[in-house]
């Protein structure tokens, strides 16, 4: 292998980490702060790509509106899935809201087959981004250094409100105790209800952002969370630098699995899990049980 | 922990002579109640039922949540499936086999696993199934890749669906009274232990990881008898027994049913089984009605179809005996220390 | 009973019954506290002295009767505005926010408007073991530290009532020496608290009133003087 | 603070760190069988955690355990309950859906060594001692409650009837009578006095209900920062000025 | 001979009353549902067609359709049902191979012939085929050998392969290179990889095969997958780095549009435009009336699944099964693509496979395949005597 096809794997390592970050960091935000296993994430992204497609598609072409309006769609689906279901779940046992989450999943999904038909979207990458970059003498799409850098603004935003801000401090919080959390003044019920709207706005900046760059069909739903699932828990749950170096990780073992043994492509994100929790059993950045 | 109280208290011997007697009744009866692709749909409600209690006495009894317990299932079903095809072996012996074999490899993955907890088991158990489930998919040349291995024959005197039936019948229930024995006995007690505290029940002499090794074990050769089953069934196996989206099947059903009932999980099998076939008869979209209905039993009935079957006997005995029900429904409102981690 | 006239009752329970599932706890329990005075709640355990605070803050359920703060029917009233309104509560068993940093735990206070502001700095002047700390995880603090912990982030919340769950359960003697006068100093300054103890010889020390509960129901409520060495104390709490 | 031959429990400089913190620094402790030894000292001083290096919660940094003559140092918790030594936590720590009853005979059952029977009824074993388990410590009654809806107070007593039921030689107990009412403590001391001088257990507890403490203990150690500060009889202790200066209180006695 | 629990009533020759039954269980959720939709769009249009004209033997048609949602279980549950309950005459196939085989199954038990237009692994015709299943459709084995003797007169000689990780990719991907080897043994396979069904993220697969330098790629990528592959394969320069062909059908074509790559070689099975065939034009028509949308692949090949079920009935004067499977075997049909003849030894028909290089045109909002060429199916297909080979020890 040559020094350049080692970095232009790992370059193509990078831009699927990043989309993989955006969602894993979105789910381990949602929780770390509600403790909800939230399988609908996926739903979420998947919706977050259908509207923006639809936005780009129907308005010929217009990518920024779709950055901006879709996770803001999204992001009010989530709020109103928090309102109506989880609100009413949080007391109850986490496999409850397994349950209730993962029969979100099968609503999304038919609703989306229902609202759109079984037939895949597709839009162009904006023509800025269209061009290919030289690396290593060699083209690369231009779009991959675009997903890698809205992952790691997001990354630091992210970072800064769980870690620098009131909010982020109410929000780890409410982790261990959130009716304590309410009885020291903090309304919880709204603070749920934003921070599972955050997660949601996440979920649907990585839809639309990774909507250019393949189809928009059913099943990306499932498709996805999985994996996000892995990168969570490799990184440890609740920690956004976990869930960033997990994903690079992920991201990295994938390009350079299928180089070495196509044949275990699908199975390159759990092993990379069991070797993973094998060494470290509660993630790379994850607490050890008290 | 329900069902423990109950056993204590509750359910006299004689309703439950009664009530095995008249269950008994009916399962004779259903083959001549029944169209054989009717009694096929209760026998494939069996297979789950059996699957789901034993997963349930990891879930319910032990507090493990396993995602990857398709993997046992699926390996259960390709053991019957692979010992026919490629040895020319009996699915009778098949079935034995399965159980053996499923016991040895939960062995090694539970040992791997349980050095995790709670989420990150969960996590942990789905990376093994998708590993296994990836072998599986992958080697064409043994185990047929995705599409698997077809046209399982039976022997002679199950070709007959009502035949079928009663084996499938004798099996699973057999298998499920001895794992309620086992969740009755001083064995299973540790396990609640363990459910409700771990570092307590370390405190007070079980070596936890040993007993939910075992507990790994014993859920997941049941699990593998299940699946062997399941190839008498549908005599095919294929990939998708061993994926996660299959895993997702007895969690969901254990939760349908009520985690804390030993019934339970076997009811919400019964129930999913037939939810499934019977949507599918009038709408393409299935699976959002399935979800609504879901999603209204997680925000009404979180205890599942236990909870609402407690009420009703709540409501019945309330009009002779009001005292006895009080410390059972009592038991059923979450304290407040569930929520912590 | 001797009650103050209902303006100056700052919190008011009238004949609540409260359950847990089907189980009665609580038994038509009235109780009144009045603006700035310190009343302690007396009773074996299981007596229903936890019961009576959560019914007050919402978290039991309560079938039937009042409870009327600052005049204002609060049973509807969601938990963080009654901190709002200044209603500040050390619950029982050193309930911290294990994964916050102690002084988070201060900052993390959403509480009453008042012109005597309670600031992290006061509450490490109070408790210097916790300033100390500052910077750990308060889910490291031992059994004792928690419970001053617990005790400073209500004091956060600039309370105009205190409901007190056992808060010198686990506290050195020298701590509970300090609570004692840290309790009758915020009592000059007007801070009315509810006090439930098993230390009743702290509770009578520090309260005006006394109330003794059994078995869900109030059987004698007396100033504390009167509630010192009286038959009742004997028989309700066995000493 | 010597280290005297035929100690039941010998605890050799023993050191436990919490990132910078020093939880325990260097402890030595020796206590003899029969024995009933209270550990006392400000909040944050080490005590519950010395207790958890004992009983397997917790590996110490350095130092030595020794049970029996026999080194126990970071065996796992279940280990050292069937060596011998029963522990109640500070913070209850009970199974909270478990009725009452099932929790004290799981634990002798665990004890017994008979948990490992798979098709036994259980609901029928050790009835008999279970139920005189439970009426000691005055939990006949809510035998069939679950533990998790018993008041806190029943919850403490609880913890006790689970450490007791293991049988143990030496019964490690984190303030067992905070939260309980004078009335409860009373009777709860008064119990645990008796069932150790009738079954012979050592005892290792830590209180901060002074009562408590000088009408129960025969030694005390006293900690301070993770240290010994100070060691005697009762008279000793309350004599000792340090003592008074950093735990009692001038004006205790 | 069979073990199977058999049913008394073979449900098909029980048909009673005005209407006759047909039931389709297929895949219309997950990344397969856009074929399934499409397949019984064109179901529904030859049940249509045939009740405008009368009906069958003079009984109305009725279409009854189940979601299996991919679920190989759930085929076998909704067929059994179907056969059992409903007592359909006949089974439509689904997409899904794996289903397909489940159903195939059921159908063989009960004795109810199985269409089969979309799911395509040869094994369904071949190693588990059985009197009671026909397929128009090509096979892997017609679908891979087809591309090969196209692609023979190809100066490349070191090819790449990609495929999508389930049977019907690597099946038809090893017909392929069989096929290849056996006409130019100077070929050389220089690599191979698999992603999963309904994979989004192809950069590492894309990076990896330049890696490797090969001349051609040969790839069997369809639908959402090909879409994605070749919008970021466009960005890494590939079209102009190396030869690329895969399963570009009208369905990719469009959803594409602009990010199509120019003079990409594509293939398919039933390029509407592409089919010299009177028939085609006016059912086009028809199909765009009706549907709004101009047909793809599947929904062709669905409207001949249904026909040849029809005319076997008409031939035999009967909906009783067997009668039906002894007239359709050897029969000449008249399909949408052509004359088509259904070989007795394995119920397939000889159907062509089509090929051509993409390029837009004015007379479709999409682009199309310039200078189409066909295989015909007879010339692609599994020999006669390999078949009864297979049978006997099947590939598993
Ligand atoms: N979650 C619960 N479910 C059912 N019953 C409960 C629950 N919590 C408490 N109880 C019952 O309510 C009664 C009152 O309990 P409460 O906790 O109010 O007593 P308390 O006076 O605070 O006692 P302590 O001094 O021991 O804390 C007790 O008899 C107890 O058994
Ligand atoms: N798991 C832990 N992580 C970090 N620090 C800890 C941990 N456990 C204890 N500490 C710290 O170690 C010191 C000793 O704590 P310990 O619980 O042993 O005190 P204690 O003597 O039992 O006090 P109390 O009388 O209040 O129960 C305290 O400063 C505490 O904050
Ligand atoms: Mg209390
Ligand atoms: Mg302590």
């Amino acid at each position: 292998m040559t020094p350049e096809t080692i970095l232009v794997q790992s370059l193509g390592g990078l831009a699927r980490a990043g989309v993989l970050f955006m969602l894993a960091a979105g789910l381990t935000l949602v929780f770390g702060a509600l403790r909800v296993i939230n399988f609908a994430h996926g739903s979420l992204y998947m919706v977050g790509a259908f509207v923006g497609a639809t936005i780009v598609l129907r308005t010929s072409g217009n990518f920024w509106l779709a950055l901006i309006a879709a996770p803001l769609v999204v992001a009010l689906l989530g709020g109103l899935i928090e309102v109506s279901v989880l609100r009413r779940i949080y007391r109850r046992e986490h496999l409850i809201q397994l349950l209730a989450t993962y029969s979100l999943v099968l609503i999304v999904g038919d609703l989306v087959r229902l609202i759109w038909g079984a037939q895949y979207l597709s839009i162009s990458v904006p023509n800025i981004f269209a061009e290919s970059v030289q690396v290593a003498g060699q083209p690369l799409p231009l779009y991959n250094l675009v997903i890698i850098t809205f992952a790691c603004v997001t990354a630091v935003a992210l970072w800064a409100l769980f870690y620098r801000t009131g909010l982020g401090r109410d929000i780890r919080g409410a982790v261990s105790d959130p009716e304590m959390l309410g009885l020291v003044g903090v309304n919880v019920p709204a603070l749920f209800t934003a921070v599972f709207m955050i997660g949601a706005f996440v979920a649907g900046l990585a839809g639309v952002i990774i909507a250019p760059s393949t189809s928009v069909g059913l099943g990306i739903d499932v498709e996805t969370v999985v994996e996000a699932f892995a990168v969570t828990v490799i990184g440890g749950l609740g920690s956004f630098v976990g869930a960033l170096i997990g994903a690079v990780i992920i991201g990295q073992v994938e390009a350079f699995g299928i180089m070495w043994v196509p044949r275990a492509a699908l199975a390159f994100v759990f092993l990379a899990m069991a070797i993973v929790l094998g060494l470290r059993p509660y993630g790379l950045f994850g607490e050890p049980e008290r | 922990m329900r069902t423990a109280l109950r056993s204590q208290t509750t359910a006299t011997p004689r309703s439950r002579i009664v009530l095995s007697a008249v269950a008994a009744l009916i399962a004779l009866a259903l083959p001549l109640l029944l169209q054989e692709s009717e009694l096929l749909l209760v026998v494939e409600m069996l297979v789950l039922a059996l699957w789901a209690v034993s997963y349930n006495l990891l879930l319910g009894y032990t507090g493990l949540v396993s995602f990857g317990h398709a993997a046992y299932y699926g390996v259960g079903a390709y053991t019957v499936a692979l010992l026919w095809s490629k040895y020319g072996i009996s699915p009778l012996i098949g079935l034995v086999a399965s159980a053996a074999v499923t016991a040895i490899i939960s062995f090694f993955t539970g040992l791997f696993c349980l050095r995790s907890v709670r989420l990150y088991f969960a996590l942990l158990t789905l990376a093994v199934s998708q590993v296994m489930f990836t072998i599986v998919f992958e080697w064409y040349d043994f185990t047929g890749g995705d599409n698997g291995i077809h046209g399982i024959e039976l022997p002679g005197f199950l070709s007959s669906a009502p035949n079928l039936y009663f084996f499938v019948l004798v099996v699973s229930v057999v298998c499920m009274l001895i794992i309620k024995a086992i969740v009755n006995s001083p064995f299973g007690g540790a396990l609640l232990c363990i459910r409700e505290n771990r570092q307590r029940a370390a405190f007070i002499g079980i070596d936890v990881k040993r007993y939910e090794l075992i507990a790994f074990i014993i859920s997941s050769t049941f699990s593998g008898i299940a699946g062997g089953l399941y190839a008498f069934y549908d005599r095919q196996v294929f990939a998708g027994l061993l994926n996660w989206t299959k895993s997702a099947e007895p969690v969901l059903v254990s939760l349908i049913g009520g985690m804390y009932s030993f019934f339970g999980p076997a009811v919400g099998a019964a129930l999913f089984i037939f939810l499934n076939a019977f949507l599918t008869r009038y709408t393409t979209y299935s699976a959002l009605a399935l979800g609504a209905l879901l999603l209204m039993l997680a925000l009404v009935f979180p205890g599942g179809l236990a909870e609402l079957a407690s009420l009703a006997r709540a409501r019945l005995l309330r009009r002779g005996q009001h005292e006895l029900e009080t410390d059972e429904t009592a038991a059923a409102q979450p304290t407040a220390s569930e929520r912590k981690p | 009973m001797d009650r103050t006239n209902s303006e100056s009752e700052l919190l008011k329970l009238d004949a609540i019954n409260a359950y847990y599932g089907t189980s009665h706890i609580l038994f038509d329990l009235s109780l009144a506290v009045s603006d700035g005075e310190v009343v302690c709640l007396l009773g074996r355990n299981g007596a229903g002295k936890t019961t009576t605070l959560l019914s007050i803050l919402g978290l039991a359920t309560v079938k039937s009767g009042r409870v009327w703060y600052e005049g204002k029917d609060v049973q509807k009233m969601p938990p963080y505005r009654m901190a709002r309104n200044g209603i500040g509560y050390v619950p029982a068993g050193g309930r911290v926010f294990p994964n916050l940093t102690v002084r988070e735990n201060l900052e993390i206070v959403r509480g009453a408007k008042a012109p005597q502001r309670w600031t992290v700095q006061r509450v490490f002047d109070l408790f210097p073991r916790l300033g100390d700390l500052a910077n750990n995880a308060a889910g490291g603090l031992s059994g004792g530290l928690r419970q001053m912990l617990v005790v400073g982030r209500a004091l956060m919340g600039n309370p105009r009532l205190l409901l007190l769950d056992e808060p010198t359960e686990g506290l050195a003697p020298i701590v509970v020496r300090s609570l004692e006068d840290l309790f009758l100093k915020l009592k000059g300054t007007g801070v009315a608290m509810l006090l439930c103890e098993q230390n009743h010889r702290f509770a009578l020390k520090v309260s005006d009133r006394a109330y003794l509960i059994d078995k869900g129901q109030i059987r004698y409520a007396a100033s504390t003087a009167q509630v010192r060495g009286s038959d009742e104390l004997h028989r309700y709490l066995g000493v | 603070m010597s280290a005297m031959d035929g100690a039941l429990l010998q605890v050799r400089g023993l050191r436990k760190w919490f990132g910078g913190l020093q939880a325990v620094d260097g402890v030595d402790l020796s206590v003899r069988p029969g024995e009933a030894r209270a550990i006392i000292g400000p909040n944050g001083a080490g005590k519950t955690t010395l207790f958890n290096l004992i009983s397997g919660h917790l590996r110490p940094n350095a130092g030595q355990v020794l049970f029996q003559g026999r080194d126990i140092t970071g065996r796992p918790p279940h280990a050292i309950v069937h060596a011998g030594i029963g522990r109640a936590f500070q913070i209850t720590s009970i199974f909270s859906r478990l009725s009452v009853f099932e929790s004290v005979q799981m634990a002798l059952l665990a004890k017994q060594k008979r948990t490992m029977s798979f098709f036994r009824p259980r609901a029928r074993l050790v009835v008999d001692q279970t139920t005189a388990i439970l009426e000691a410590v005055g939990l006949g009654e809510q035998a069939k409650m679950p533990a998790g809806a018993i008041s806190h107070g029943d919850q403490r007593a609880l913890e006790l009837a689970i450490s007791l039921a293991a049988n143990p030689t030496l019964l490690m107990l984190d303030e067992p009578t905070a939260g309980m009412s004078p009335w409860e403590t009373g009777r709860t001391m008064e119990m645990i006095r008796r069932i150790a001088r009738e079954q012979g257990i050592t005892l290792l507890f830590c209180e901060h209900d002074m009562e408590v403490v000088f009408g129960t203990a025969d030694r005390i150690t006293v900690m301070h920062q993770g240290r010994v500060l100070a060691e005697g009889t009762t008279n000793e202790i309350r004599q000792n000025t340090a003592v008074q200066e950093v735990y009692l209180g001038s004006d205790e006695q | 001979q069979s073990s199977a629990p058999s049913s008394q009533s073979a449900g098909a020759s029980k048909q009673g009353g005005e209407t006759v039954k047909l039931g389709m269980a297929t895949d219309l959720s997950g990344s397969a549902a856009l074929l399934g939709v499409a397949g019984v769009n064109g179901v529904t249009l030859a049940v249509e067609d045939l009740n405008a004209a009368g009906g069958v033997l003079g009984k109305k048609i009725e279409l009854i359709v189940r979601n299996t949602e991919g679920r190989p279980e759930a085929g076998t549950r909704e067929v059994r049902d179907l056969i059992q309950r409903e007592k359909v005459a006949a089974l439509m196939g689904p997409v899904s191979s794996a289903v397909g085989l489940a159903e195939s199954a059921v159908a063989k038990e009960n004795k109810v012939p199985i269409f089969l237009h979309t799911s395509n692994t040869e094994r369904l015709t071949v190693d588990l085929g059985h009197p009671y299943v026909f397929s128009v459709v090509p096979n892997t084995g017609i679908e891979g050998r087809a591309q090969a003797i196209d692609m023979a007169k190809l100066p490349y000689k070191t090819y790449y392969i990609i495929g999508p990780d389930y049977e019907f990719g690597h099946l038809q991907a090893n017909a392929f290179k069989e096929k290849m080897k056996e006409l130019r043994p100077d070929v050389q396979f220089v690599g191979e990889q698999w992603p999963k069904l309904g994979e989004t993220n192809y950069q590492s697969f894309i990076t990896a095969i330049l890696a490797a330098k090969p001349e051609a790629v040969y790839s069997n990528l369809w639908g959402g997958d090909l879409v994605g592959f070749t919008k970021q394969a466009k960005g890494y320069g590939f079209f102009e780095k190396t030869f690329f062909t895969a399963l570009y059908d009208v369905e990719v074509l469009s959803t594409l549009g602009s990010d199509t790559p120019n003079g990409v070689r594509g293939f398919s099975r039933a390029p509407f435009y592409a089919i010299d065939n009177p028939k085609i034009g006016p059912w086009v028509q028809k199909y765009r009336n009706r549907f709004g949308i101009y047909p793809s692949d599947w929904p062709i090949m669905a409207y001949d699944a249904v026909n040849l079920w029809a005319a076997g009935v008409k031939k035999a004067n009967t909906f009783e099964a067997d009668a039906v499977v002894k007239a359709l075997e050897g029969y000449k049909f008249d399909s949408l693509r052509g004359p088509l003849n259904i070989r007795a030894a394995d119920h397939q028909g000889d159907v062509a496979s089509y090929m051509g290089e993409v390029g837009s045109t004015d007379k479709y909002p999409f682009p199309i395949y310039k200078s189409v060429r066909a295989v015909a199916g007879d010339k692609a297909w599994m020999p006669e005597g390999d078949i009864a080979k297979l049978r006997a020890n099947p590939r598993q």
